[in-house]
């Protein structure tokens, strides 16, 4: 399965990158896999999500727990809690 | 009552005025309408400008989904969200939310709940750029903003 | 924090945007600012224009003093109320206040108390003009009213 | 001694003036006093004041209840509950 991912503010920062395009194995269900196996790329992305429990994602746009289903999805989006206002 | 809805993201400043006005405008049932503003705060001299990113698409979407909640709970006449992006200085004006009703009660609550909602659930985050030239952080969530939006749950708010 | 308080009692019209401006205007401390206008209704078309009577000098004194004790229970900026009298078509504003301050929270508590209270304690007087030339008469309190003052009675409201 | 009064709303339209100076009697004390006091004055008066208890006053312009003293003040108003914002 192919899907686009996108990083925001300093989980961008530590992952070097703002956007890609990645095919996780089969076994990769939701978004807490998802976060478990990017950690294992790199430094980066292990520094990004060394603590997955201040992690946000957003599922097409729309806010999601990490026990939520990847499977569909077309955008899985990873950043901070939100600073906005 | 139905409920005109308008959110922006924008990186150029607003007119809370025309914003008001548009929602308003040719209308007799409104009494009562509050617009809020969110500005850029220099923190006793120390921040020289904040750095906002967003996530486009979901920006708006999110906050359009926080506005239909409020248009569900308060008679409204409407209600507008205008963020901005980009280097901000302090001073100039983030944020700006206006709602419009027939009762003054509904105008400030909705305003409000909007705001909350916004601060903890719209994705932006704020990075400082520091006046002394050190390196600015990315601004902490803070556990205030949870609290107020949290306070909406255990109240029905009418 | 000093709060920078203007109270104005007039005919005209006024303009949000300079009386927020006044508040805002050369100062970096300033993160929120809620400005609320309360219109004239044509309650469902029946309404051709309300009359407003006031008690000059009085009217200034009593808005001066709700003003200073929000001024004592919030820490503001800046706090500005401009109350019309005469006659008032539907559509038209009535009054604005505006409350500016360092958080959100005081700026949305001093705006609304300031309302409340006003609606309660500021010698103004309200009289129908009719859309059916029919005899207008005055309107009258409401209880609605001295329950929303009450209530910042009955909390500390920090 | 000397008094000014004012009224207002339909306080003022069932006296049919605006402003006057009076002169009450030295027994009458209090707010309260002077309503009924004013009251037996004509029917206009009586109109204005049948229900005292919704009548709001102000001594000097500041709000004060029926039983504030009238001694030392310059201006005594009286009006109907408030409607404006």
């Amino acid at each position: 399965m192919s899907l686009d991912l996108r990083y925001f503010a300093w989980v961008r920062e530590r992952i070097g990158h703002a956007e890609e395009t990645v095919e996780p194995p089969a076994e990769i269900a939701t978004v807490g896999e998802l976060i478990a196996w990017l950690s294992a790329r790199d430094e980066g992305y292990a520094a990004a999500f060394a603590v997955p429990e201040v992690i946000r994602a957003a599922r097409d746009q729309e806010h999601v727990e990490h026990d939520a289903p990847i499977e569909g999805a077309r955008e899985i989006a990873f950043f901070p809690p939100m600073t906005g206002g | 009552m139905s409920c005109t809805i308008r959110i922006r993201i924008q990186r150029e400043a607003f007119d809370t005025e025309s914003e008001t006005a548009f929602l308003t405008g040719g209308r007799k049932d409104v009494g009562a309408t509050v617009a809020f503003t969110g500005l850029c705060r220099d923190e006793g001299g120390t921040l020289k400008a904040l750095h906002l990113e967003h996530y486009p698409g979901m920006a708006e979407a999110e906050i359009g989904r926080i506005a239909e909640q409020a248009a569900e709970r308060w008679q409204l006449a409407g209600l507008t969200a205008v963020h901005r992006y980009g280097r901000l200085a302090p001073g100039e004006p983030i944020v700006l939310v206006v709602a419009a009703a027939t009762h003054r009660k509904a105008a400030f609550e909705a305003a409000s709940f909007l705001m909350d909602y916004l601060k903890t659930r719209a994705p932006f985050w704020k990075k400082e750029e520091r006046s002394d030239g050190s390196k600015g952080e990315w601004v902490e969530a803070k556990e205030a903003d949870d609290e107020a939006a949290a306070r909406w749950r255990s109240t029905n708010g009418k």
